[in-house]
Protein backbone atom coordinates (compact mmCIF):
# COMPACT_ATOMS: atom_id res chain seq x y z
CA UNK A 1 0.00 0.00 0.00
CA UNK A 2 1.52 3.70 -0.51
CA UNK A 3 0.73 5.87 1.70
CA UNK A 4 -0.32 9.20 1.50
CA UNK A 5 0.05 12.40 3.51
CA UNK A 6 -1.87 15.47 3.48
CA UNK A 7 -0.60 18.36 5.89
CA UNK A 8 -2.46 21.59 7.32
CA UNK A 9 -5.65 22.22 5.45
CA UNK A 10 -5.34 19.67 3.77
CA UNK A 11 -5.41 17.22 6.31
CA UNK A 12 -9.13 18.70 7.18
CA UNK A 13 -10.31 18.71 3.42
CA UNK A 14 -9.44 14.82 3.36
CA UNK A 15 -10.83 14.53 6.98
CA UNK A 16 -7.51 12.96 7.95
CA UNK A 17 -3.89 13.18 7.89
CA UNK A 18 -2.93 9.94 6.56
CA UNK A 19 -4.70 7.51 3.81
CA UNK A 20 -3.35 4.13 2.43
CA UNK A 21 -3.92 3.79 -1.16
CA UNK A 22 -3.14 0.80 -3.30
CA UNK A 23 -1.01 1.38 -6.42
CA UNK A 24 0.14 -2.42 -7.73
CA UNK A 25 1.74 -2.55 -10.31
CA UNK A 26 0.58 0.67 -11.59
CA UNK A 27 2.34 3.30 -13.76
CA UNK A 28 0.69 6.37 -12.33
CA UNK A 29 1.89 9.74 -12.11
CA UNK A 30 1.13 11.99 -9.15
CA UNK A 31 -0.75 14.30 -10.92
CA UNK A 32 -3.00 11.01 -12.10
CA UNK A 33 -3.54 10.01 -8.70
CA UNK A 34 -4.63 13.49 -8.04
CA UNK A 35 -6.87 12.90 -10.86
CA UNK A 36 -8.07 9.72 -9.00
CA UNK A 37 -8.85 11.62 -5.56
CA UNK A 38 -10.30 14.43 -7.98
CA UNK A 39 -12.87 11.75 -9.30
CA UNK A 40 -14.28 10.95 -5.55
CA UNK A 41 -13.73 14.79 -3.68
CA UNK A 42 -13.75 17.87 -5.97
CA UNK A 43 -12.57 20.20 -3.59
CA UNK A 44 -9.34 18.05 -2.00
CA UNK A 45 -8.59 16.88 -5.53
CA UNK A 46 -8.47 20.95 -6.69
CA UNK A 47 -7.07 21.76 -3.11
CA UNK A 48 -4.16 19.50 -4.01
CA UNK A 49 -3.54 20.56 -7.27
CA UNK A 50 -2.91 24.55 -6.23
CA UNK A 51 0.32 26.18 -7.24
CA UNK A 52 1.03 26.31 -3.36
CA UNK A 53 0.82 23.02 -2.74
CA UNK A 54 4.15 20.97 -2.77
CA UNK A 55 4.25 16.82 -3.10
CA UNK A 56 7.35 14.83 -1.33
CA UNK A 57 7.63 10.96 -1.99
CA UNK A 58 9.40 9.30 0.46
CA UNK A 59 9.99 12.91 1.67
CA UNK A 60 12.32 14.40 -1.65
CA UNK A 61 10.21 17.12 -3.50
CA UNK A 62 9.07 16.11 -6.58
CA UNK A 63 7.56 17.60 -10.10
CA UNK A 64 3.97 16.08 -10.74
CA UNK A 65 4.72 13.38 -13.48
CA UNK A 66 7.10 11.66 -10.95
CA UNK A 67 5.38 7.87 -11.04
CA UNK A 68 4.97 6.40 -7.86
CA UNK A 69 4.87 2.77 -6.84
CA UNK A 70 2.71 0.82 -3.78
CA UNK A 71 5.71 1.40 -1.75
CA UNK A 72 5.99 5.11 -1.68
CA UNK A 73 4.51 7.80 0.84
CA UNK A 74 3.71 10.83 -0.86
CA UNK A 75 3.03 13.60 1.15
CA UNK A 76 0.68 16.83 0.31
CA UNK A 77 2.14 19.93 1.75
CA UNK A 78 0.53 23.26 1.83
CA UNK A 79 2.32 26.62 2.51
CA UNK A 80 4.03 26.03 5.73
CA UNK A 81 4.14 28.72 8.73
CA UNK A 82 6.41 27.85 11.94
CA UNK A 83 7.62 29.92 14.41
CA UNK B 1 20.83 20.38 18.75
CA UNK B 2 17.28 20.34 17.10
CA UNK B 3 14.23 19.19 18.94
CA UNK B 4 10.93 19.56 17.90
CA UNK B 5 8.89 18.25 20.66
CA UNK B 6 5.27 17.52 21.59
CA UNK B 7 5.10 18.76 25.07
CA UNK B 8 5.86 22.36 26.45
CA UNK B 9 9.51 23.26 27.24
CA UNK B 10 10.94 25.31 29.89
CA UNK B 11 13.22 27.70 27.23
CA UNK B 12 15.13 29.00 30.02
CA UNK B 13 16.30 25.63 31.42
CA UNK B 14 18.09 25.06 27.50
CA UNK B 15 18.99 28.74 27.47
CA UNK B 16 21.03 28.03 30.81
CA UNK B 17 22.33 24.97 29.68
CA UNK B 18 23.19 26.22 26.24
CA UNK B 19 25.39 29.60 27.53
CA UNK B 20 26.97 27.20 30.36
CA UNK B 21 28.62 24.94 27.24
CA UNK B 22 29.42 28.20 25.13
CA UNK B 23 32.62 28.87 26.92
CA UNK B 24 34.42 30.41 24.38
CA UNK B 25 31.46 32.41 23.06
CA UNK B 26 31.45 36.15 22.97
CA UNK B 27 28.28 36.41 22.23
CA UNK B 28 25.06 34.56 22.77
CA UNK B 29 21.49 35.04 21.50
CA UNK B 30 18.33 33.90 22.32
CA UNK B 31 14.89 33.96 20.24
CA UNK B 32 12.14 32.87 22.20
CA UNK B 33 8.65 32.52 20.43
CA UNK B 34 5.41 32.41 22.20
CA UNK B 35 1.85 32.02 21.72
CA UNK B 36 0.25 35.54 21.78
CA UNK B 37 -3.44 35.79 23.26
CA UNK B 38 -4.64 38.27 20.60
CA UNK B 39 -4.76 38.27 16.96
CA UNK B 40 -6.03 41.40 15.59
CA UNK B 41 -8.92 42.20 18.16
CA UNK B 42 -9.78 38.41 18.71
CA UNK B 43 -8.61 36.91 21.57
CA UNK B 44 -6.57 33.62 20.65
CA UNK B 45 -7.83 30.13 22.70
CA UNK B 46 -4.74 28.22 20.80
CA UNK B 47 -2.32 26.94 18.68
CA UNK B 48 -2.57 23.79 16.89
CA UNK B 49 1.14 23.30 15.26
CA UNK B 50 1.96 20.03 12.70
CA UNK B 51 4.81 18.74 11.73
CA UNK B 52 6.23 15.81 8.92
CA UNK B 53 8.19 13.72 11.39
CA UNK B 54 11.84 13.04 9.84
CA UNK B 55 11.34 15.63 6.63
CA UNK B 56 10.53 18.70 9.23
CA UNK B 57 13.64 18.01 11.10
CA UNK B 58 15.49 17.64 7.79
CA UNK B 59 13.91 21.16 6.60
CA UNK B 60 15.63 22.88 10.06
CA UNK B 61 18.80 21.25 9.68
CA UNK B 62 19.18 22.55 6.29
CA UNK B 63 18.15 25.70 7.12
CA UNK B 64 21.00 25.80 10.41
CA UNK B 65 23.53 24.28 7.42
CA UNK B 66 23.13 27.50 5.64
CA UNK B 67 23.86 29.59 8.62
CA UNK B 68 27.06 27.78 9.66
CA UNK B 69 27.93 28.31 5.91
CA UNK B 70 27.55 32.31 6.56
CA UNK B 71 28.60 33.26 9.56
CA UNK B 72 31.76 32.10 12.03
CA UNK B 73 29.45 30.32 13.94
CA UNK B 74 30.36 28.22 17.17
CA UNK B 75 26.94 26.43 18.43
CA UNK B 76 23.50 26.24 17.55
CA UNK B 77 20.38 25.14 19.40
CA UNK B 78 16.72 25.07 17.79
CA UNK B 79 13.56 23.99 19.38
CA UNK B 80 9.82 23.98 18.31
CA UNK B 81 7.07 22.81 19.63
CA UNK B 82 4.36 20.92 18.01
CA UNK B 83 0.35 20.02 18.93
CA UNK B 84 -1.93 21.87 20.77
CA UNK B 85 -0.03 25.32 22.62
CA UNK B 86 -2.23 27.69 24.96
CA UNK B 87 -1.85 31.30 24.44
CA UNK B 88 1.60 32.56 26.63
CA UNK B 89 3.48 28.70 26.16
CA UNK B 90 6.82 28.85 23.80
CA UNK B 91 6.64 27.68 20.09
CA UNK B 92 10.15 28.38 19.41
CA UNK B 93 13.55 28.46 20.98
CA UNK B 94 16.81 29.51 18.93
CA UNK B 95 20.13 30.02 20.64
CA UNK B 96 23.85 30.84 18.82
CA UNK B 97 26.43 31.22 20.35
CA UNK B 98 29.97 33.30 18.22
CA UNK B 99 32.72 34.90 19.30
CA UNK B 100 31.22 38.23 17.94
CA UNK B 101 27.83 39.76 18.41
CA UNK B 102 26.80 40.67 14.69
CA UNK B 103 27.63 36.90 13.27
CA UNK B 104 25.05 35.58 16.39
CA UNK B 105 22.40 38.48 15.81
CA UNK B 106 21.87 37.96 12.25
CA UNK B 107 22.19 34.17 12.49
CA UNK B 108 19.74 33.89 15.35
CA UNK B 109 17.41 36.62 12.83
CA UNK B 110 18.45 34.64 9.57
CA UNK B 111 17.21 31.47 11.24
CA UNK B 112 13.77 32.67 12.66
CA UNK B 113 12.68 33.86 9.48
CA UNK B 114 13.55 30.31 7.82
CA UNK B 115 12.26 28.73 10.15
CA UNK B 116 8.92 30.86 9.41
CA UNK B 117 8.75 30.40 6.06
CA UNK B 118 10.56 27.13 5.08
CA UNK B 119 10.80 25.05 7.92
CA UNK B 120 7.93 22.04 7.31
CA UNK B 121 5.70 23.61 9.98
CA UNK B 122 1.71 24.04 9.94
CA UNK B 123 -0.18 26.45 12.13
CA UNK B 124 -3.93 26.91 12.98
CA UNK B 125 -5.32 29.49 15.10
CA UNK B 126 -8.21 28.49 17.47
CA UNK B 127 -10.35 31.02 18.44
CA UNK B 128 -13.67 31.26 20.21
CA UNK B 129 -15.91 30.94 17.43
CA UNK B 130 -13.55 29.98 14.40
CA UNK B 131 -10.28 28.02 13.33
CA UNK B 132 -7.40 29.16 10.74
CA UNK B 133 -4.92 27.75 8.91
CA UNK B 134 -2.10 29.94 9.18
CA UNK B 135 -0.04 31.18 6.61
CA UNK B 136 2.91 33.20 6.46
CA UNK B 137 2.29 37.17 6.18
CA UNK B 138 4.05 39.05 3.29
CA UNK B 139 6.25 40.65 6.00
CA UNK B 140 7.60 37.51 6.64
CA UNK B 141 8.11 36.34 2.94
CA UNK B 142 9.83 40.13 3.16
CA UNK B 143 11.67 39.34 5.91
CA UNK B 144 13.13 36.04 4.48
CA UNK B 145 14.11 37.76 1.18
CA UNK B 146 16.37 39.89 3.08
CA UNK B 147 18.77 37.17 2.54
CA UNK B 148 20.31 35.34 -0.27
CA UNK B 149 19.22 31.32 0.22
CA UNK B 150 22.06 29.39 -1.00
CA UNK B 151 21.33 26.08 -1.32
CA UNK C 1 15.04 47.26 34.47
CA UNK C 2 18.64 48.51 34.11
CA UNK C 3 21.36 47.24 36.48
CA UNK C 4 25.09 47.71 36.81
CA UNK C 5 26.67 45.69 39.14
CA UNK C 6 29.63 44.89 40.76
CA UNK C 7 29.50 41.27 41.50
CA UNK C 8 28.58 37.97 38.81
CA UNK C 9 25.11 37.50 37.82
CA UNK C 10 23.29 34.43 36.34
CA UNK C 11 21.95 35.18 33.02
CA UNK C 12 19.34 32.43 32.99
CA UNK C 13 17.79 33.46 36.17
CA UNK C 14 17.54 37.18 34.98
CA UNK C 15 15.95 35.63 31.35
CA UNK C 16 13.89 33.24 32.86
CA UNK C 17 12.14 36.13 35.23
CA UNK C 18 11.94 38.35 32.06
CA UNK C 19 10.44 35.49 29.95
CA UNK C 20 7.89 35.07 32.59
CA UNK C 21 7.17 38.52 32.65
CA UNK C 22 6.68 38.60 29.35
CA UNK C 23 3.00 37.16 29.21
CA UNK C 24 1.74 39.15 26.42
CA UNK C 25 4.69 39.42 24.11
CA UNK C 26 5.29 37.07 21.14
CA UNK C 27 8.79 37.93 21.07
CA UNK C 28 11.68 37.79 23.50
CA UNK C 29 15.32 38.37 22.50
CA UNK C 30 17.97 37.85 24.60
CA UNK C 31 21.55 38.84 24.28
CA UNK C 32 24.51 37.69 26.87
CA UNK C 33 28.41 38.86 26.31
CA UNK C 34 30.67 37.19 27.40
CA UNK C 35 34.73 37.65 28.67
CA UNK C 36 36.70 35.76 25.88
CA UNK C 37 39.69 34.19 26.82
CA UNK C 38 41.77 35.19 23.73
CA UNK C 39 42.46 38.34 22.02
CA UNK C 40 44.09 37.65 18.67
CA UNK C 41 46.83 35.12 19.52
CA UNK C 42 46.81 36.58 23.45
CA UNK C 43 45.67 34.97 25.81
CA UNK C 44 43.24 37.14 27.98
CA UNK C 45 43.46 36.90 31.73
CA UNK C 46 40.43 39.14 32.43
CA UNK C 47 39.00 41.98 32.02
CA UNK C 48 38.72 45.13 34.47
CA UNK C 49 35.55 47.64 33.94
CA UNK C 50 34.72 50.96 35.25
CA UNK C 51 31.66 53.01 35.24
CA UNK C 52 30.37 56.76 36.41
CA UNK C 53 27.96 55.18 39.12
CA UNK C 54 24.88 57.37 38.47
CA UNK C 55 26.18 59.33 34.64
CA UNK C 56 26.26 55.75 33.80
CA UNK C 57 22.99 54.65 34.59
CA UNK C 58 21.68 57.47 32.94
CA UNK C 59 23.28 56.83 29.93
CA UNK C 60 22.05 53.40 29.57
CA UNK C 61 18.38 54.97 30.62
CA UNK C 62 18.84 57.20 27.84
CA UNK C 63 19.97 54.26 25.34
CA UNK C 64 17.01 52.43 26.31
CA UNK C 65 14.65 55.51 25.73
CA UNK C 66 15.54 56.03 22.30
CA UNK C 67 14.85 52.47 21.41
CA UNK C 68 11.09 52.90 23.01
CA UNK C 69 10.68 55.99 20.77
CA UNK C 70 11.26 53.48 17.61
CA UNK C 71 10.23 50.20 18.21
CA UNK C 72 7.32 48.92 20.01
CA UNK C 73 8.36 47.18 23.20
CA UNK C 74 6.83 45.62 25.95
CA UNK C 75 9.95 45.42 27.83
CA UNK C 76 13.35 45.81 28.20
CA UNK C 77 16.49 44.46 30.72
CA UNK C 78 19.90 45.97 31.22
CA UNK C 79 22.39 44.21 32.88
CA UNK C 80 26.12 45.58 32.91
CA UNK C 81 29.22 44.07 34.96
CA UNK C 82 31.86 45.93 36.44
CA UNK C 83 35.10 45.36 38.56
CA UNK C 84 37.27 42.29 37.54
CA UNK C 85 35.83 39.55 35.06
CA UNK C 86 37.13 36.63 34.53
CA UNK C 87 37.16 34.68 31.19
CA UNK C 88 33.32 33.29 31.00
CA UNK C 89 31.97 35.61 33.54
CA UNK C 90 28.98 37.54 31.52
CA UNK C 91 29.95 41.00 30.90
CA UNK C 92 26.41 42.19 29.66
CA UNK C 93 22.94 41.18 29.07
CA UNK C 94 20.02 42.61 27.40
CA UNK C 95 16.67 41.08 26.68
CA UNK C 96 13.74 42.88 24.90
CA UNK C 97 10.08 41.87 24.57
CA UNK C 98 7.85 42.80 21.92
CA UNK C 99 4.20 41.39 19.77
CA UNK C 100 7.04 41.03 16.72
CA UNK C 101 9.69 39.66 16.60
CA UNK C 102 11.22 42.08 14.32
CA UNK C 103 11.11 44.80 16.71
CA UNK C 104 12.49 42.59 19.51
CA UNK C 105 15.35 41.91 17.53
CA UNK C 106 16.11 45.34 15.95
CA UNK C 107 15.94 47.29 19.44
CA UNK C 108 17.90 44.03 20.77
CA UNK C 109 20.70 45.10 17.91
CA UNK C 110 20.34 48.59 18.52
CA UNK C 111 20.69 48.70 22.34
CA UNK C 112 24.05 46.31 22.28
CA UNK C 113 25.73 48.83 19.25
CA UNK C 114 25.14 51.86 21.82
CA UNK C 115 26.14 50.01 25.14
CA UNK C 116 29.63 49.12 23.25
CA UNK C 117 29.95 52.72 21.51
CA UNK C 118 27.56 55.37 24.16
CA UNK C 119 27.00 53.94 27.67
CA UNK C 120 29.85 54.88 30.42
CA UNK C 121 31.68 52.22 30.77
CA UNK C 122 35.69 51.71 30.45
CA UNK C 123 37.25 48.49 29.92
CA UNK C 124 41.21 47.40 30.28
CA UNK C 125 41.81 44.29 28.98
CA UNK C 126 44.45 42.22 31.57
CA UNK C 127 47.01 39.79 29.73
CA UNK C 128 50.00 38.25 31.01
CA UNK C 129 52.23 40.66 30.24
CA UNK C 130 50.54 43.95 29.88
CA UNK C 131 47.37 45.75 30.26
CA UNK C 132 45.43 47.90 27.87
CA UNK C 133 42.72 49.83 28.21
CA UNK C 134 39.93 49.41 25.06
CA UNK C 135 38.39 51.60 22.57
CA UNK C 136 35.73 50.42 20.33
CA UNK C 137 36.90 48.91 17.41
CA UNK C 138 35.89 50.63 13.46
CA UNK C 139 33.19 47.78 13.67
CA UNK C 140 31.57 49.09 16.63
CA UNK C 141 31.50 52.69 15.35
CA UNK C 142 30.12 51.47 12.16
CA UNK C 143 27.23 49.30 13.35
CA UNK C 144 25.94 51.96 15.61
CA UNK C 145 26.26 54.15 12.40
CA UNK C 146 23.47 51.87 11.09
CA UNK C 147 20.91 53.68 13.14
CA UNK C 148 20.00 56.81 12.78
CA UNK C 149 20.07 58.31 16.88
CA UNK C 150 17.91 60.63 17.74
CA UNK C 151 18.01 62.52 20.87
CA UNK D 1 36.64 71.34 47.45
CA UNK D 2 35.80 70.38 43.83
CA UNK D 3 35.63 66.46 43.12
CA UNK D 4 37.81 65.97 39.83
CA UNK D 5 36.74 62.67 38.31
CA UNK D 6 39.51 60.71 36.06
CA UNK D 7 37.86 57.54 34.26
CA UNK D 8 39.89 54.51 32.16
CA UNK D 9 43.29 55.50 30.83
CA UNK D 10 42.37 58.95 32.48
CA UNK D 11 43.05 57.50 35.99
CA UNK D 12 46.07 55.28 35.60
CA UNK D 13 47.64 58.79 34.19
CA UNK D 14 46.44 60.73 37.10
CA UNK D 15 47.31 57.64 39.61
CA UNK D 16 44.18 57.86 40.91
CA UNK D 17 40.03 57.94 39.95
CA UNK D 18 39.64 60.79 42.13
CA UNK D 19 41.44 63.97 43.49
CA UNK D 20 40.27 66.90 45.34
CA UNK D 21 41.00 70.34 44.21
CA UNK D 22 40.20 74.22 46.27
CA UNK D 23 38.69 76.47 44.05
CA UNK D 24 37.22 78.93 46.61
CA UNK D 25 35.48 81.72 44.59
CA UNK D 26 37.76 81.20 41.55
CA UNK D 27 36.52 81.79 37.82
CA UNK D 28 38.47 79.48 36.68
CA UNK D 29 36.92 77.87 33.38
CA UNK D 30 37.64 74.14 32.71
CA UNK D 31 40.34 74.63 30.59
CA UNK D 32 42.52 76.77 32.93
CA UNK D 33 41.67 74.12 35.25
CA UNK D 34 43.33 71.99 32.74
CA UNK D 35 46.39 74.16 32.33
CA UNK D 36 47.40 73.96 36.23
CA UNK D 37 46.90 70.41 36.18
CA UNK D 38 49.27 70.24 33.08
CA UNK D 39 51.24 72.74 34.85
CA UNK D 40 52.64 69.80 37.84
CA UNK D 41 51.68 66.71 35.09
CA UNK D 42 52.51 67.43 31.39
CA UNK D 43 51.29 63.91 30.39
CA UNK D 44 48.14 64.28 32.55
CA UNK D 45 47.23 67.77 30.80
CA UNK D 46 47.56 66.55 27.76
CA UNK D 47 45.64 63.89 27.83
CA UNK D 48 42.87 65.75 29.38
CA UNK D 49 43.09 68.46 26.50
CA UNK D 50 42.93 65.60 23.85
CA UNK D 51 39.99 66.10 21.49
CA UNK D 52 38.45 62.52 22.15
CA UNK D 53 38.04 63.44 25.97
CA UNK D 54 34.64 64.43 27.19
CA UNK D 55 33.93 66.79 30.16
CA UNK D 56 31.27 66.62 32.39
CA UNK D 57 30.10 68.78 35.21
CA UNK D 58 27.90 67.44 37.73
CA UNK D 59 27.36 64.92 35.27
CA UNK D 60 26.18 67.28 32.44
CA UNK D 61 28.66 67.44 29.36
CA UNK D 62 30.07 71.25 29.34
CA UNK D 63 32.19 72.57 27.16
CA UNK D 64 35.74 73.46 27.89
CA UNK D 65 35.05 77.42 28.81
CA UNK D 66 32.16 76.46 31.20
CA UNK D 67 33.18 78.23 34.92
CA UNK D 68 33.60 75.60 37.82
CA UNK D 69 33.41 75.94 41.21
CA UNK D 70 34.04 74.87 44.70
CA UNK D 71 31.47 72.30 44.62
CA UNK D 72 31.54 71.09 41.38
CA UNK D 73 32.14 67.51 40.00
CA UNK D 74 34.03 67.99 37.13
CA UNK D 75 34.33 64.49 35.49
CA UNK D 76 36.50 63.54 32.60
CA UNK D 77 36.05 61.10 30.05
CA UNK D 78 37.58 59.73 27.50
CA UNK D 79 36.07 57.19 25.22
CA UNK D 80 34.00 54.72 26.38
CA UNK D 81 33.72 50.28 25.69
CA UNK D 82 31.06 48.72 27.18
CA UNK D 83 29.78 45.55 26.32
Amino acid sequence: MAQLLFFGKLGDLAGGRAREISLPGSKMTVAQLIATIDEEDTTLGSALRDASVRVFVNEKICPTDKVVADSDEIAFLPPVSGG
Amino acid sequence: MISVCETPFDPSEHISAFDKNADAAGAVVSFLGKVRGKAGADDVKGLHLEHYPGATEKSIQEIEDAARRRWAIDDILIIHRVGRLKPGEPIVLVCVSAAHRRDAFEAADFLMDFLKTKAMFWKKEIRNDSEDWIEPRQDDYKDAERWQWEE
